[in-house]
């Protein structure tokens, strides 16, 4: 068992543990950046291939409506159901529109995912049957049936997501570690020796495609349970913009690195916004400014103890 | 990386102990019962900051000062919330409702606020109410419009001190009507989210109840913040309407006016801004006479006089250089609710408990900046107030803005009664108002 | 001998360009076949068309007797057609270790597992021994993208044979190499490939390497195949000399002596 | 008929407007293939001087004739500063890295200048009026039109034709489509490279701010107008095929005249007529109208 998977173990139990003395909006602050982790975790994926795609809210946000309509339609109320749904619903969409996608690359490719996610942003705006751009109310989510109430209200939803993101972590770190995760870093530095190896570029990037929206549906669908409201804010093109920032602040390092940048960022921005808010955009863009110049490989390099051998 | 990667978890760890640590002194914080600490929330930064945010933040200033020094004219010249000074601090609003819910539990959890009043987007207050609920915290909101707060659920900790967008439409279909009794046609133009979607719905549908066969020329929805209305005003020139009607408020109104006045709109069609008055005093001559102006309730010109109102628009004038728009008067009216509702609790017994302050606050009656706000609906948490329009009118003597032709529409018009949907009862041809 | 490669009146124009003219080649099992021909004859055309990165307007390629012709890379990759490249075309950010693992991962069965891990303990005794035939195992760490030019060459060819193919085609394998080197890579290349027992196509300038290791040569000349043959007999071809060589036997004869 | 003529109208001054505006964005990726995120800050700071700018030319009671002066000085001004600052400053420091971080870092630029602007000019709305409502009205098919508004077209047709004049009779502009052609064979021609990219990223900038100073008198300017502008910029720069000038005159007219289209037909779709249009582009030709596909040699 490497590194990352003892850490993962070590990190999860004691977040799942300390939870039950922490404070509910830490709880809750975790929740949410441990779900948008999960988001920018499929975005790490595409980033390693050499795509960044401006358009992930698509999936987010797919996952979030998804949560309001199966509570909707179908009076869908188990937490563990709902994200389950989110997620199989955003990756089902990714697989129709990856047949069209993998055929892009970089700036085509982040911009086609742009339009896509601003034209479903369009629809949901004007839409007054999910009610336009606020009135989407989320229910309170149940757990294997019971009722949320006292410490299961409070904690339910961050061990769901505690649960959500080992598997993500864990998943994707041995993909990551499989030949086809190898392909990752593979088509972007030389697609048609991969081809001349005789393996699908195409297939290859529709794969990781798939892998990135599922995990942003799920991101989507848990922090519309958290907040209990949705809206097309979700998949407005600086939704992405902030994910795609969150993803070159983590760096591609490890499976793990998504959720340290998430946390970092959401720290970041929480005290920008409470103690500076006339200047928190700028703070933030110097940040980023910085963080390029000086961090290239992403906060996580700084724990990286051993250089990796071929430096991207 | 392996050892890093364990790093990071000792790190998690220590985050969790951390928040431990400081959670042992947040309840702390949240016993303290005098001074009364409130949360103020609204935009400081983005579009909305200038029309709105801003404004209303210099209101809160203003009134919280004026209350812990006792300054304000009766009934209110008693010092702070039953006794207890005011201890405030603002929050900004910008950004996606996740962060606005986050902060809101920041300020309820870990800074532990006795209230938290604020709110101008609608998508906030609906976000907001269940969490409200959920921690159990008092809470008012102060300009959001959007009426299905309280008719598509009730909450015992949540209030709103003005009324709700519906009065708005009604009130200037109502108006359009009284002044224009001629009219044939009609068009709108609304931003394209649920503000604009719900405004135009809501005149529509009672124009259509109170004159049936109207007809309506077109209907844009432009983007919000397009800022270019170049098209949308060829379009509602062909469309040659009796009437426009639009929610259009901040940069967005101003750049169709701005496109739209040298073009003729306004002297071909009568155009309702339901919002205008936000705009009057910055645009002074080039705002073209005429065109009628709303201010969202008893607000701004609209305002009666009488020793609160006069005080607060001088007070206001001289403290920030601007008189008072209708978000300044909501945010104090909000502030004055909550100091009716502490004080009547007070009168009990002093430092109440906030379900006896909530208790006070159920169907209150109290005075408020410009007219009388009555929590009538939603179980004693919603306010009405009358509503007023007029016409705007330049005063080149004076370079003065000024209106003219005002109507009042009593709150018993242009609200429903309790336990009616807006919308049933704008269908239902508003049965009951009582307008005179 | 059976035909391994068979193309038949294969045509290609760029615009106005011809780039192949109506050829016609069979390849036997095991032969070892060189290219000759001046810049722009079509020999990289050729190469590219039988490869699937160019398709043809006209003609067939036939493979092991299946028509190959209309077949993306991957596709004829995995009948059994690999290719080197002019400009090597390898992982720059992977170690030439890992390159080759890449290429090995692939090569088992087309479709990859998605959970076994590709850093395995066989694997890596497979790209050992593939390097070290290949007489670049003394760079297994380093990164590809900062390999000097004839480790990459050797690299780039490695990669390709990982699948065994039966037919290997090999674009100016000697390129961009100093005249000293050159034998020595072409002695490991064939060497490798002999192990390997497959055809080998090759693109080569240099006459000496061609009259070394071809057992056949096809000279190009604008897009057709004007000669072929024994090297000896092609290089002595009058028309060959005229188009492709440019140089008088004598001297010829001069430069090739030891 | 009515409608055609207005969509027409409407249409061709929005697309002269999208074109003031991408252009830039257009130029300096076809020279240095950046994609400039920052052009959206040089947007607004264009604005906000030349609103600033108009309002004290007015206050001093001066002419209306000079402020179209005043509003091409302002967009030089500025632009020419921060095209400076940045390129000098900043951008030839990260050339060699990954062109998608080069958006991010110009990504953390326009969230500065953003700043920057609400910094220096606050969160209240200027008003500029006067250039537009100075030139007055012209009747087309009975609807009244800003000549204001009009006077875009002709003003993108000179920007255009200034730039193609410039592109192919100048030296300069020969060496540039040089180095847009080829980068690695001017580099080796001893073409100075640098010192055209900081030209190139300068009239960029320039441009990116007259789209903002021309836009100034027509709107309220508030904070925030850069975000909505960049997207609809790249929008058509993408359409366009990235880089190619003529591509962007002809993707300006089709994003232009299918949202004027959308809001006489079809006000429902007015939202999102644009990526609509964008993706049918870039279904039907991935490399957009006027790019072309590379084919790697190997």
């Amino acid at each position: 068992m490497d590194g990352t998977l003892r850490a993962l173990a070590v990190a999860v139990i004691a977040l799942a543990i300390g939870s039950l003395w922490t404070p509910d909006w830490i709880v809750f602050l975790a929740t949410i950046i441990i779900a948008k982790g999960l988001v920018v975790l499929g975005l790490m994926v595409l980033w390693r291939t050499g795509l960044v795609s401006f358009g992930q809210a698509l999936y987010y946000g797919i996952g979030a409506y998804a949560v309001g309509m199966a509570q909707l339609a179908f009076g869908l109320r188990d937490a563990f159901l709902l994200v389950a749904f989110g997620t199989v619903l955003a990756a089902a969409i990714a697989v129709l529109l990856g047949f069209l996608l993998a055929r892009y690359r970089d700036i085509f490719f982040a911009m086609l995912s742009l339009a896509f996610s601003m034209i479903l942003y369009g629809t949901l705006v004007k839409s007054a049957t999910l009610c336009s751009t606020d009135c989407f109310a989320v229910l309170p989510p149940r757990f294997a049936g019971m009722a949320a109430g006292g410490t299961l209200a409070k904690n339910g939803l961050f061990w769901l997501t505690l649960a959500a993101a080992t598997i993500a972590v864990y998943g994707v770190h041995r993909y990551l570690a499989s030949p086809l995760g190898a392909l990752t870093t593979a088509i972007r530095d030389n697609e048609i020796r991969v081809e001349y190896l005789g393996y699908s570029v195409e297939r290859a990037i529709h794969i990781k495609y798939v892998i990135a929206a599922a995990l942003a549906g799920a991101g989507g669908a848990i922090v519309a349970l958290a907040v209990g409201h949705i809206d097309p804010d979700s998949t407005y093109w600086t939704t992405s913009g902030e994910f795609v920032f969150v993803t070159i602040l983590s760096g591609a390092g490890s499976a793990l690195a998504p959720f340290v940048g998430s946390a970092i960022f959401e720290a970041l921005r929480a005290y920008a916004t409470a103690y500076a808010p006339y200047s928190w955009q700028m703070i933030l863009g110097v940040f980023l400014l910085l963080l390029i110049l000086f961090l290239p490989q992403g906060v996580w390099s700084l724990f990286q103890r051993r250089v990796r051998r071929a430096a991207p | 990386m392996q050892r890093g990667a364990e790093m990071i978890a000792w790190a998690g760890a220590g985050l969790v102990l951390a928040a431990v640590t400081t959670m042992a002194a947040a309840p702390a914080a949240a016993q303290t019962a005098s001074p009364v600490q409130i949360g103020l929330v609204t935009f400081l930064s983005g579009p909305a900051a200038g029309p709105f945010g801003v404004p209303a933040r210099n209101a809160a200033e203003l009134v919280i000062d004026a209350i812990n020094k006792g300054e304000l004219p009766a009934p209110y010249d008693n010092k702070g919330l039953a006794g207890a000074p005011i201890d405030s601090f603002f929050v900004d609003e910008a950004g996606p409702v996740t962060k606005v819910v986050q902060d809101f539990r920041d300020m309820v959890e870990r800074r532990g606020v006795a209230a938290v009043v604020g709110y101008v987007s609608s998508g906030s207050c609906l976000g907001i109410a269940p969490v409200a609920e959920e921690l159990k915290k008092l809470t008012v909101f102060f300009d959001c419009g959007t009426p299905r707060i309280f008719e598509d659920a009730s909450y015992h900790y949540v209030f709103r001190a003005s009324s709700t967008a519906t009065i708005d439409s009604i009130g200037a279909a109502r108006y359009v009507l009284k002044e224009f009794p001629g009219i044939k046609s009609y068009a709108g133009l609304n931003q394209n989210y649920a503000w604009g979607q719900d405004s135009w719905g809501d005149f529509d549908a009672t124009m259509q109840a109170l004159k049936p066969g109207l007809e309506v020329k077109t209907k844009q929805f432009p983007k919000l913040f397009a800022g270019q209305y170049s098209a949308e005003i060829s379009e509602l020139l062909a469309a040659r309407a009796d009437v426009i009607h639009s929610s259009f408020y901040d940069g967005d109104l101003e750049s169709f006016i701005l496109q739209a006045a040298p073009r003729g709109l306004m002297e071909q069609s009568k155009l309702v801004l339901t919002t205008g008055e936000t705009i009057m005093y910055r645009f002074g001559a080039k705002l073209p006479d005429g065109v009628v102006l709303g201010a969202r309730g008893p607000y701004g010109p609209f305002a009666h006089p009488g020793p609160l109102a006069d005080w607060f628009r001088k007070a206001f004038t001289d403290r920030y250089k601007t008189p008072p728009t209708y978000p300044s008067y909501q945010m104090a009216n909000a502030l004055l609710g909550l100091k009716s509702a502490y004080d009547k609790a007070g009168k009990a017994k002093p430092s109440p408990t906030q379900d006896e302050v909530i208790a006070a606050f159920e169907h209150l009656k109290f005075q408020g900046v410009g007219s009388e706000i009555n929590m009538a609906l939603g179980k004693g948490h919603q306010a009405i107030t009358e509503i007023a329009y007029g016409k705007y009118k330049f005063d080149e003597k004076t370079g003065e803005p000024t209106l003219t032709d005002i109507v009042y529409y009593p709150a018993s018009c242009v609200n429903p009664p309790e336990g009616v949907k807006s919308s049933d009862w704008i269908k239902s041809g508003m049965t009951g108002a009582k307008c005179e | 001998m059976t035909a391994l490669l068979a193309v038949h009146h294969l045509n290609k124009a760029f615009g106005s360009v011809v780039a192949a003219k109506d050829i016609t080649v069979t390849v036997g099992d095991g032969e070892v076949v060189g290219m000759i021909g001046a810049n722009g004859a079509g020999k990289t055309t050729f190469v590219n068309m039988v490869t699937g990165y160019l398709k043809p307007n006209s003609g067939t390629i036939e493979f092991l007797g299946r028509d190959v012709t209309q077949l993306p890379p991957r596709a004829i990759v995995a009948a059994g057609i690999a290719r080197s490249f002019q400009i090597p075309q390898i992982f720059g950010s992977a170690s030439v270790a890992d390159n080759l693992l890449i290429a090995l991962g692939i090569a088992e069965g087309g479709r990859l597992p998605l959970w076994r891990a590709l850093r395995s303990r066989e694997r890596l005794a497979t790209v050992e021994r593939v390097l070290d035939h290949f007489g670049i195992l003394a760079y297994r760490d380093q990164a590809a993208g900062l390999l000097p030019q004839g480790v990459r060459k050797l690299l780039d060819i490695a990669m390709a044979t990982l699948r065994a193919p039966r037919l290997l085609l090999l674009d100016e394998p000697t390129s961009g190499i100093s005249v000293e080197e050159k034998f020595a890579i072409m002695d490991t290349i064939m060497g490798a490939l002999r192990a390997a027992r497959c055809a080998v196509m090759f693109v080569e300038h240099d006459m000496d390497i061609i009259g070394r290791y071809a057992s056949r040569v096809l000279a190009f000349a604008e897009g057709t195949i004007i000669a072929e043959g024994a090297p000896a007999a092609v290089i002595a071809d009058p028309k060959v000399q005229r188009y492709v060589t440019g140089v008088p036997e004598a001297m010829r004869r001069a430069a090739a002596a030891p | 008929m009515l409608t055609a003529v207005t969509i027409l109208v409407d249409g061709l001054v929005y697309s002269s407007w999208l074109f003031i505006v991408a252009v830039g964005l257009t130029l300096i990726f076809g020279v240095m293939k950046i994609l400039n995120v920052a052009h959206g800050g040089f947007y607004s700071m264009g604005a906000y001087t030349a609103a600033w700018a108009i309002g004290l030319y007015f206050n001093a009671g001066w002419p209306p004739a000079g402020s179209y002066l005043l509003i091409a000085a302002a967009a030089g001004i500025a632009g020419t500063l921060l095209g400076l600052a940045l390129e000098r400053g900043l951008l030839r420091y990260v050339y060699h890295r990954d062109p998608i971080i080069i958006v991010l870092i110009t990504y953390a630029v326009f969230l500065i200048l953003e700043n920057l602007v609400l910094q220096i000019w606050g969160v209240d709305a200027y008003l500029a009026y006067q250039p537009d409502t100075a030139l007055g009205t012209t009747r087309i098919a009975g609807l009244r039109f800003s000549n204001y508004e009009l006077l875009l077209i002709p003003l993108a047709a000179a920007i255009g034709g200034g730039l193609w004049w410039g592109l192919n009779r100048t030296r300069t502009g020969k060496i540039l489509r040089a180095v847009i052609h080829d980068r690695e064979m001017s580099l080796a021609c001893g073409i100075d490279v640098s010192r055209l990219y900081t030209v190139t990223f300068v009239i960029g900038a320039v441009l990116g701010a007259l789209g903002g100073a021309v836009t100034a008198p027509m709107i309220s300017v508030t904070p925030g107008i850069g975000v909505e502008v960049i997207v609809i910029a790249f929008a058509v720069v993408v359409v366009s095929g990235l880089g190619s000038i003529p591509g962007t005159i002809v993707g300006a007219l089709i994003v232009g005249l299918s949202r004027a289209a959308a809001v006489h037909l079809w006000p429902e779709v007015e939202l999102f007529v644009i990526y609509a249009v964008m993706s049918a582009v870039l279904i039907v030709r991935p490399q957009g109208l006027f790019g072309r596909a590379p084919l790697r040699r190997i």
